[in-house]
């Protein structure tokens, strides 16, 4: 049959780390923001695999759901991209400092 | 409504709160009609006298049990209670609080003249959260009453003290505000431990001290530790005692007064009221550790008061030794000890409260507390001078004022529990004479004030009255101390009959 | 089967590589276009996995909609056009790696040392939804019936994100 | 092909948050209509809406528990009362923002659909009981705070503070997910009751995989209530957020979350609870002790009520921690402390926000000798600061003693006593602020605008704070009774 | 009489209060007078009462109860009086000398401006001495025990802006206090022992209890006694007391105050003569006081210090006296040395008066010119204390030495007669000093004089009763007062008078004790003539001073007690004390404030963690995760 269940949640889970090394080292906040989707990505392949795995398509809509959020954040996060842009021209999260300890 | 309230009418409530309304008018008053407020502020604090008189005389001093009693429950369910009463212990410091916070109003009249309204609010939302928690019957309310009393003195002394005033007021709030955390958390065991009984759960004395001896001598322990360290530091006992000195020297005059006269009372109130009821096996068998820690209070109190430079801090440390024998004498468990130990604490509030007034006079005309800058005032003010160094015997012990009647019956029911318990404790009389008669000789006798003030007379009645009065109060407990132990015998002795203890020799299960 | 299992583990790798890559590439353009590798390797996973309708809404809203969207930001913004920020602090990134290959031993500790199959087995056999009507069919009529609440709530997420988002970036009001 | 079977639906179990999606389109229509609308109009529109939503709430509080959407959304007294809670924080909020919203000419419309927003996505967050509903209600709750925190978009540290907030936030949002996930394909199912049967009995061989999806909830729902070690985002983003916002957020956020987490916890884990429980025990003890040991630090108040709102959630963790199934003084006094803080909290940061407004600042140096130039105000912060401190009278001494109490009833009277220090320590920044505004001198003079509906909110706040403080019985009992349900 | 005993007390408390309250106002003598009338009130009242006691036949001890004073559980005291003969003699040399005084002090302290605290202190003194003797139980003695050191205090530091003064009064209530500090704990134990602290039931009971615990009791009683009647150790306040004015010396540290003590012991004669061990200590202190005073008293320069020393030293003799059971001829001394000691200070008094406050006898010499009345009483006083027969003093002090010869404390006797020898000669430089030889003042800058009437009368009849008062001893041991106070000493089985084995009266062994006293007593003044008056070469004081350069030292240094107290208790003390108050700053606050910095400090270490990058921030978020996930593995 198809590969086993395990091999799935071994590859979401290396792309959830992928996904959470990538929000730790990378300053670009885009690639910050692309890394997280590859953490969302991740759960989605967990969710449709143990969805098949188990017979339902509870998984596969909650995708759908999943999708449908990040579409949600990539808007508000670009808006707020944009209005700090205003301010401060730069895509560095290093740079984002006025607010600390 | 009002259970066995002779009276008929909710004499206690009224007297509990009406400093705090008295405080809204103040509030209400414009800010600019100084005397007015003043006016007010002594009105209100008169009253109440006046209500504690009849408070006072229709007190039976024979009777057991809570008199007067004001109760209904206000939290519905949860089986909290709006219930005050007093007995033969709280009597009279109830009685003590509101003479004293009358002086204070009274004395503050022309000395302070600095944002009044606040000055006079905080005074008499201090008077009746002081006054509250000697009439509280139920530890919730209790506790309200307790933490009542943090702000406007923290207040009086942050803004209208001296010195390192933010400090002092900052670290009064904290320290005591911590311990009664810490009590906090075993009023809220009381009531888990409480509320498994039938009638659903108390927290009100007259129920608990039912359940109490029941409870689990763990649950006992926990009960004891947890309410000593709030009262311990209210006492203030060795060795949380720190923030005495700091806020007296910072606290203005009339907040001197109102601590060290009443609001030390507190934490020995609490060790009788709720701390030794609540556990009642475990106060017995804990004893040992306030007993040690009370004598070397006295004795570690006396030699540091021995070498103070500043008067205020001089008489702050040495009301850490005479609080001493309050825990000294409540811990020993005997008719004695427990007796002398209220009556040290009435006698310290008329005492140290007169003491600290009479410094405000003196800071008020030399504008200075190092005992260093002063001298020859007895020159000046003959009968002041005469005032002081009569408070000053009194407070050294002097027979024939009420320190002493207390000293002695402590240090007797100290001797009973432990002879050599009571040998060092007495050495106190040595040291104390040492340092007040020193004070007394550098402050009033020898030499001049350093910078030649003028020392105009006492004011008539924010002063000498006061003095006088307080003075002639602790001579009349010191001549004829039965109506006063005689008020408090039933009280007394309820709560020692609950204790496991033998009669005359209190604590003496001690090794 | 065989087949099924070759072509997952090359999905997985390219995958896998493709996202590495993205961390590691210095251009976010570069980053952008392996995100896009990674998300058409992961839909054809779904497409093994026999959810087509997800694999097509993966390439079409990821790689169609947002990753353009990102290109856009990217292109848009000066910054965009300044070397890359790198991150300058060692201690970060070493903290991070270590963080990373601690999370994914544990993880797959926990994937070889449980049992993940053992959940309550649902009615959506792919018979089931033959006899429905295919994948898009049978996930369409649950949508719109059993998960219809948290659908309408995500059109208000979607709504307020609109709305916030014009607000946020638009110059002035 | 088999016909289409639609769900039972319940309408009037999810009328409050179909109320406010109206008012939402009112504002929206209204704003599209007559661009220039002034005043007070959209306030008085947001606020008819909500109180419907909260009219509609009360009227749904004697019925049984319903549950409806295929088992995804349930109207019970847990869910009542966390919502009365988040539409009284709306109510506050709304009332305390139209003047800053006005001074500073921000789009009111935009600003209420976004909070209107917010409050249905936490109503949801607390009322859903299958993780789809919860996942998307969770983000609806958290994208409009994301939007809310940069919504002074002049001003560079509300975008600074809304870019930490939204990358963090979707960094945790995918954790939390993964535990969702997690939690759905262990057991099958996204019904909360359904996962809880699964682990009733500690989760069978899936024990660990089980802990792995409880664990990853925990952080990802610890960064919405701002526990340590997942609370860094917190400082930052509500001191670059309008203060108003801050102040709604701060308590809302913090209810629902704690919605969630009670609902996650008690109905689809509760067979793990002990495992859980010392989970949630650490994190409320490192919670605790960071917030309040760094708010002693602090020298800007809205920074310093940031940290405390850390070590709030510590407190409030607590309760949670001890929840074993036969107390139920656990959830209860988590409710109570969600109730008790939206009045003292909500208050304090407003009576920043009317600092603010009159040309103040937060930092303590513009508290110095507030008494002397606005004794309303200075009394005010007072209280509330009396109320987060725990002080008698105030609602805060209540929230804690049921917190003690909870812990007691679970044997776990240190952690209370943990609690109840720290409480204490937590007492010195507190009247640091305080003594500054009745000790100091002041440094400068207030301008006086009119603020008629802050004054209402801080009003509503004060009375709040107090009188829950004497007569929190009610609530108490009805707290205990949504802990039973 | 009975029911007015209570009036002798009141009498004098009332001239207080009214001097206390008005007196700062009035002018001239009212005071004085006001002073006068209560203590002559008092005075009657007395002489009454002991005509009561002495004319009845069996007379019954009064025991009145006032009121009830302290009631807590069963500890229950009142105030309350006791009088019996004891009582009443006390009370006759208290009001009478009391009485004389206050005359004296007419004239004394005439034009002094503190003149109204002066007359409002003594009648309150007069009112706490009669409260003392009066008192039924041991706390009620207690009380004015201190009440009695408080005017002490009050008196020596009346000329309160003088350093030395004030530092004197001071000192005195101290070291009181550390007599009253065994005396407190000794009436509490006796509180324990006995369950009740009045005279009747404990003096009754007194056998049922333990030898040891009597000594203990009787030991700590003593402690008090030794505080106030100056005894080794205890005795460096009084010579320090003599700051205050001469009629106070007179009246408090020479004739009543100080004798409290020899009350206390003869009070509680039930007590002491169950503990034996006891009485040795007393007897032992009391002989080592009594050289101990006559030793300093020989080479001291100051009239007043040199009388101070003679106190301590016939204190001494008393309570040698109390030591080997002879209670009568102690109280008996006490009875002359009353009259004796006081007219010595009134006559100290006078001198100063005359040569305007002068007290350094090397600048006097020659007064017995300008003052002969106060030159011839003194010299009456002088010859009374130095013993020689028959004046008051040669009866009593005689009486003492006789008994502890004829009850073989050989050793006691030996060392009394070599005090009493001193005695005479110190007493004899004294008046050589004062009133022979030649002025040594500045006579153009003072002019002796002698003092007025209301100073001189009081001399004379204190004189006067200086030489009858020891009549009403004779014959030795069978006298008046022997048979007067029998019943106060025989009713508890004490050592009675007449008892013992040896006959009372004057037998041969008398009789011959007698001579070896007087001729003690003869040779002493006769040395001290040949020394100051005569100035016998020889015996050049001078001379002898460097030869025995030590022993000079060390008397005249008072052997050095002062400066040993200072090193080894006052100074430790204040050194304790600034010790404890650093340990309280540094340690006990240290704690409190280091817990409230080192959170501060943690908060600052912690704060910066927040440092602003999302980056570190997500770590955080991760590094949380991770640990959670972990722990997964352990639960």
């Amino acid at each position: 049959m198809t590969p086993p269940l395990e091999w799935y949640l071994l590859f979401s889970a290396a792309l959830f780390t992928i996904g959470l090394v990538g929000v730790l080292v990378r300053r670009h906040v885009l690639v910050i923001f692309m890394s997280v989707e590859l953490m969302l990505n991740a759960c989605n392949v967990a969710l449709v695999a143990f969805g098949r795995h188990l017979d339902t398509l509870t998984g596969q809509n909650f995708v759908v759901f999943v999708v449908t959020v990040a579409a949600a954040e990539a808007a508000v996060g670009l808006g707020i991209i944009l209005s700090l842009a205003r301010h401060k021209d730069t895509v560095d999260v290093g740079e984002m400092d006025i607010l600390k300890q | 409504m009002y259970g066995d309230n002779a009276l008929g009418i909710p004499i206690l409530t009224i007297v509990t709160l009406l400093p705090l309304v008295g405080a809204l008018l103040v509030a209400l008053l414009p800010k600019n009609a100084a005397n007015a407020i003043r006016w007010t502020a002594i009105a209100i604090a008169g009253i109440d006298m006046l209500l504690m008189l009849v408070v006072l005389f229709s007190y039976d001093s024979a009777g057991a049990g809570f008199q007067l009693v004001d109760r209904f429950r206000w939290a519905q369910g949860l089986g909290l209670e709006y219930y005050l009463g007093v007995d033969g212990i709280a009597v009279l410091l109830y009685f003590l609080t509101s003479l004293l916070s009358l002086v204070a109003v009274v004395y503050s009249f022309s000395f302070v003249n600095h944002r009044l309204k606040e000055y006079y609010a905080s005074l008499l939302v201090l008077e009746t959260g002081m006054l509250g928690v000697f009439v509280a019957l139920d530890l919730s309310l209790f506790y309200v009453f307790f933490e009542l009393t943090l702000i406007p003195m923290a207040l009086l002394i942050g803004v209208w003290g001296h010195g390192r005033k933010l400090y002092s007021a900052m670290k009064f709030f904290l320290y005591t505000f911590a311990g009664s955390l810490v009590m906090l958390a075993a009023i809220v065991s009381v009531y888990v431990q409480a509320s498994g009984r039938p009638g659903g759960a108390t927290l009100n004395y007259v129920d608990l001290i039912q359940l109490a001896p029941n409870w689990s001598y763990g649950f006992q322990t926990w009960m004891f530790w947890g309410f000593f360290f709030a009262f311990a530091v209210k006492m203030p006992l060795f060795p949380f005692h720190t923030w005495l000195p700091d806020a007296h020297v910072d606290a203005p005059t009339a907040g001197s007064i109102i601590l060290a006269g009443v609001l030390l009372k507190m934490g020995g109130y609490g060790f009788l009221r709720w701390l030794i009821p609540l556990s009642p096996e475990a106060s017995v068998n804990f004893a040992v550790v306030p007993l040690a820690l009370s004598v070397v209070a006295i004795l570690y109190g006396a030699y540091i008061t021995l070498v103070q430079r500043d008067l205020k801090k001089l008489i702050a440390y040495s009301s850490v030794a005479s609080m001493g024998f309050t825990v000294l004498g409540i811990f020993t468990f005997t008719q004695q000890g427990v007796q002398g130990a209220i009556l040290q604490m009435v006698s310290h509030g008329l005492i140290s409260g007169a003491l600290f007034l009479g410094v405000g006079v003196i800071y008020e005309r030399l504008h200075t507390r190092e005992i260093a800058r002063m001298g020859g005032i007895a020159n000046l003010m003959g009968v002041f001078t005469a005032l002081f160094v009569v408070l000053s015997l009194a407070n050294l012990g002097l027979p024939g004022m009420s320190a002493f009647v207390a000293e002695i019956l402590v240090t007797l029911a100290a001797f009973r529990v432990q002879w050599w318990l009571a040998v060092p404790v007495y050495a106190y009389i040595i040291v104390s004479a040492a340092y007040m008669l020193w004070m007394v000789a550098r402050v009033f006798y020898l030499g001049k004030p350093q910078e030649y003030h003028e020392m105009p007379p006492m004011k008539i009645w924010q002063e000498a009255v006061p003095l006088v009065g307080l003075a002639l109060l602790s001579v009349l407990m010191g001549v004829w101390a039965t109506p006063f132990l005689e008020t408090m015998e039933p009280a007394v002795s309820a709560l020692l009959d609950y204790l496991p203890v033998a009669p005359d020799t209190g604590t003496a299960l001690l090794p | 089967m065989e087949l099924h299992s070759l072509l997952f583990l090359a999905f997985a790798a390219v995958a896998l590589v493709a996202a590495v890559l993205m961390l590691l590439s210095r251009n976010p353009v570069h980053s952008v276009l392996f995100m896009l590798l990674t998300f058409v390797n992961v839909a054809a996973m779904f497409v093994l996995l026999q959810a087509e309708f997800i694999a097509a809404i993966q390439i079409l809203v990821y790689s169609g909609a947002i990753l353009v969207l990102f290109l856009f930001v990217v292109m848009l913004l000066a910054g965009g056009e300044r070397p890359l920020p790198v991150l300058n602090q060692p201690l970060q990134a070493r903290a991070a790696v270590i963080v990373g290959l601690v999370l994914v031993s544990e993880l797959a500790l926990v994937v070889l040392t449980s049992t993940v199959g053992g959940g309550q087995r649902g009615p959506d056999s792919p018979e089931h939804i033959a006899a429905v009507g295919g994948n898009i069919e049978a996930l369409g009529r649950q949508l719109y019936t059993t998960w219809l609440l948290p659908f309408e709530i995500a059109s208000v997420l979607l709504l307020v994100a609109a709305v916030g988002a014009i607000y946020l970036a638009k110059e002035d009001l | 092909m088999p016909p289409v079977v639609y769900p039972s639906v319940n309408l009037f179990a999810i009328s409050s948050i179909i109320a406010l999606v109206v008012t939402v389109l009112v504002v929206l229509m209204l704003a599209v209509a007559a661009p220039r609308v002034r005043g007070a109009i959209y306030a008085a529109i947001t606020l008819a809406g909500i109180g419907t939503a909260l009219a509609l709430a009360v009227a749904q509080s004697g019925s049984a528990p319903v549950s409806t959407f295929s088992g995804s959304w349930r109207s019970d007294t847990l869910s009542l009362f966390l919502t009365f809670v988040i539409l009284t924080s709306g109510i506050l909020a709304v009332l305390i923002s139209d003047s800053w919203l006005r001074l500073h000419n921000v789009g009111q419309a935009e600003f209420y659909t976004v909070l209107l927003c917010s409050l249905v996505g936490m109503i949801t967050v607390v009322s859903a009981t299958d993780l789809m509903t919860l996942f998307v209600g969770i983000e609806l709750m958290s994208v409009p705070t994301y939007l809310l925190t940069g919504f002074a978009k002049h001003e560079q540290r509300s975008n600074e503070g809304a870019m930490k907030y939204f990358l963090l936030g979707a960094f945790s949002s995918a954790i939390l997910l993964y535990g969702f996930t997690w939690a759905f394909g262990l057991s099958g199912s996204t019904n909360l009751a359904r996962i809880g049967e699964f682990t009733a009995n500690g989760g069978g061989e899936a024990r660990a995989a089980f802990l792995l999806a409880i664990l990853l909830i925990i952080a990802g729902l610890s960064f919405k209530v701002a526990a340590v070690p997942f609370h860094m985002w917190t400082p930052d983003a509500y001191q670059g957020a309008p203060t108003v916002v801050t102040a709604y957020m701060s308590v809302s956020v913090k209810a629902a979350g704690f919605g969630a987490l009670v609902r996650l916890m008690t109905e689809a884990f509760p067979g793990m609870y002990r495992e859980w429980g010392i989970v949630l025990v650490v994190l409320s003890v490192l919670t605790m002790l960071l917030g309040n040991v760094v708010a002693i630090v602090q020298d800007d108040v809205k920074r310093m009520l940031a940290y405390s709102s850390v070590g709030h959630t510590g407190f409030m963790l607590v309760g949670l921690a001890v929840w074993t199934p036969e107390n139920r003084l656990a959830v209860a006094s988590v409710l109570f402390y969600a109730f008790a803080y939206v009045f003292a909290n909500l208050g304090a940061f407003g009576v920043l926000a009317w600092m603010e407004n009159h040309g103040g600042g937060t930092t303590l140096d513009h508290m110095n000798g507030l008494f002397g130039r606005a004794p309303a105000a200075a009394g005010a912060l007072s209280i509330f600061l009396l109320g987060l401190m725990g002080f008698p009278l105030t609602v805060g001494l209540p929230a804690k003693i049921f917190l003690v109490q909870a812990t007691i009833e679970a044997d776990y009277l240190w952690l209370g006593i943990v609690l109840v220090l720290l409480s204490a320590l937590a007492a010195v920044f507190y009247l640091r602020v305080m003594f500054r505004m009745f000790m100091y001198e002041p440094r400068y003079a207030l301008a006086s605008p009119s603020q008629p509906l802050m004054v209402i909110g801080l009003v509503a706040s004060v009375v709040g704070t107090v009188g829950l403080g004497v007569f929190f019985s009610p609530v108490w009992e009805y707290a205990q009774r949504a802990a039973g349900a | 009489m009975e029911s007015y005993v209570w009036l002798i007390p009141l009498a004098p408390l009332l001239a207080f209060a009214v001097n206390i309250l008005f007196g700062k106002r009035w002018s001239g003598n009212a005071t004085a007078l006001v002073g006068i009338a209560g203590v002559l009130v008092s005075f009657i009242l007395s002489v009454l009462i002991f005509a009561e006691v002495l004319g009845a036949e069996e007379f019954e001890a009064w025991n009145i109860e006032l009121y009830s004073w302290i009631v807590s559980g069963d500890f229950d005291v009142g105030i309350g009086f006791y009088v019996d003969q004891l009582t009443s003699i006390m009370l006759l040399v208290v009001t009478s000398v009391s009485l004389l005084v206050h005359v004296y002090s007419i004239g004394y302290m005439h034009g002094d401006p503190g003149n109204y605290r002066f007359f409002s202190y003594l009648p309150l003194f007069t009112f706490s001495m009669l409260m003392l003797v009066l008192a039924n139980n041991f706390l009620e003695l207690y009380v004015f025990w201190e009440a009695v050191g408080l005017c002490s205090y009050l008196l020596i530091g009346f000329w309160y802006t003088k350093r030395s003064a004030s530092d004197a009064a001071m000192k005195a209530f101290i070291v009181n206090r550390v007599g009253d500090f065994g005396f407190g704990l000794g009436v509490i134990l006796l509180f324990v022992t006995f369950g009740t602290l009045a005279y009747v039931p404990v003096f009754d009971r007194a056998g049922e209890v333990s030898t040891g615990t009597l000594t203990i009791i009787t030991l700590l009683l003593f402690t008090g006694s030794m505080g106030k009647s100056a005894q080794w150790p205890l005795h460096t306040w009084l010579p320090d007391a003599m700051e205050g004015p001469t009629p106070v010396s007179a009246l408090i540290h020479a004739a009543t105050m100080v004798t409290a003590g020899v009350y206390l012991v003869a009070r509680a004669n039930p007590l002491f003569n169950e503990a034996a061990g006891t009485l040795q200590v007393i007897a032992v202190i009391g002989l080592v006081t009594a050289l101990l005073g006559a030793t300093i008293g020989l080479v001291q320069n100051d009239i007043k210090r040199v009388m101070a020393y003679s106190t301590i030293s016939q204190l001494g003799y008393m309570f040698f006296a109390l030591g080997v059971g002879a209670y009568v001829s102690a109280i008996f001394h006490l009875f002359t040395h009353a009259f004796f000691k006081a007219l010595l200070f009134l006559g100290a008094g006078s001198v100063m008066h005359g040569v305007g406050g002068e007290t350094d006898m090397r600048r006097m010499g020659g007064l017995r010119r300008y003052m002969p009345q106060t030159f011839a009483t003194l010299v009456i006083g002088s010859l009374a204390l130095a013993g020689f027969p028959p004046l008051a003093g040669f009866w009593s002090k005689d009486e003492i030495l006789g008994f502890s010869f004829i009850q073989h404390h050989y050793w006691v006797y030996g060392f009394g007669t070599l005090a009493s020898f001193l005695t005479a000669f110190y007493i004899t430089r004294l008046i050589a000093m004062t009133f022979l030889g030649e002025p040594r003042f500045d006579t153009h800058a003072i002019h002796p004089h002698e003092s007025p009437r209301t100073m001189t009368v009081p001399l004379w009849i204190l004189a006067g009763l200086s030489v009858v008062a020891g009549f009403v001893g004779i014959p030795p041991e069978a006298g008046f007062i022997h048979h007067f106070l029998e019943p106060v000493f025989a009713a508890h089985g004490g050592e009675a008078v007449g008892e013992g084995g040896h006959s009372a009266g004057f037998s041969l062994e008398v009789f011959s004790l007698m001579v070896v006293a007087t001729a003690v007593s003869i040779a002493g003044i006769l040395l001290g003539l040949a020394v100051y008056a005569r100035r016998v070469p020889a015996l050049d004081p001078q001379v002898w001073a460097g030869r025995f350069k030590f022993l000079y030292r060390m008397l005249y240094n008072k052997y050095y007690f002062d400066e040993i107290y200072n090193a080894l208790l006052v100074r430790p003390s204040r050194a304790l004390g600034n010790g404890l108050w650093r340990f309280d700053a540094r340690v006990v606050d240290g704690v409190v404030n280091g817990v409230a910095d080192s959170v501060a400090d943690t908060g600052g270490t912690l704060r910066r963690i927040q440092t602003g990058f999302v980056g570190n921030y997500a770590l955080s978020i991760a590094v949380g995760l991770i640990a959670l996930v972990g722990a997964l593995f352990f639960l």
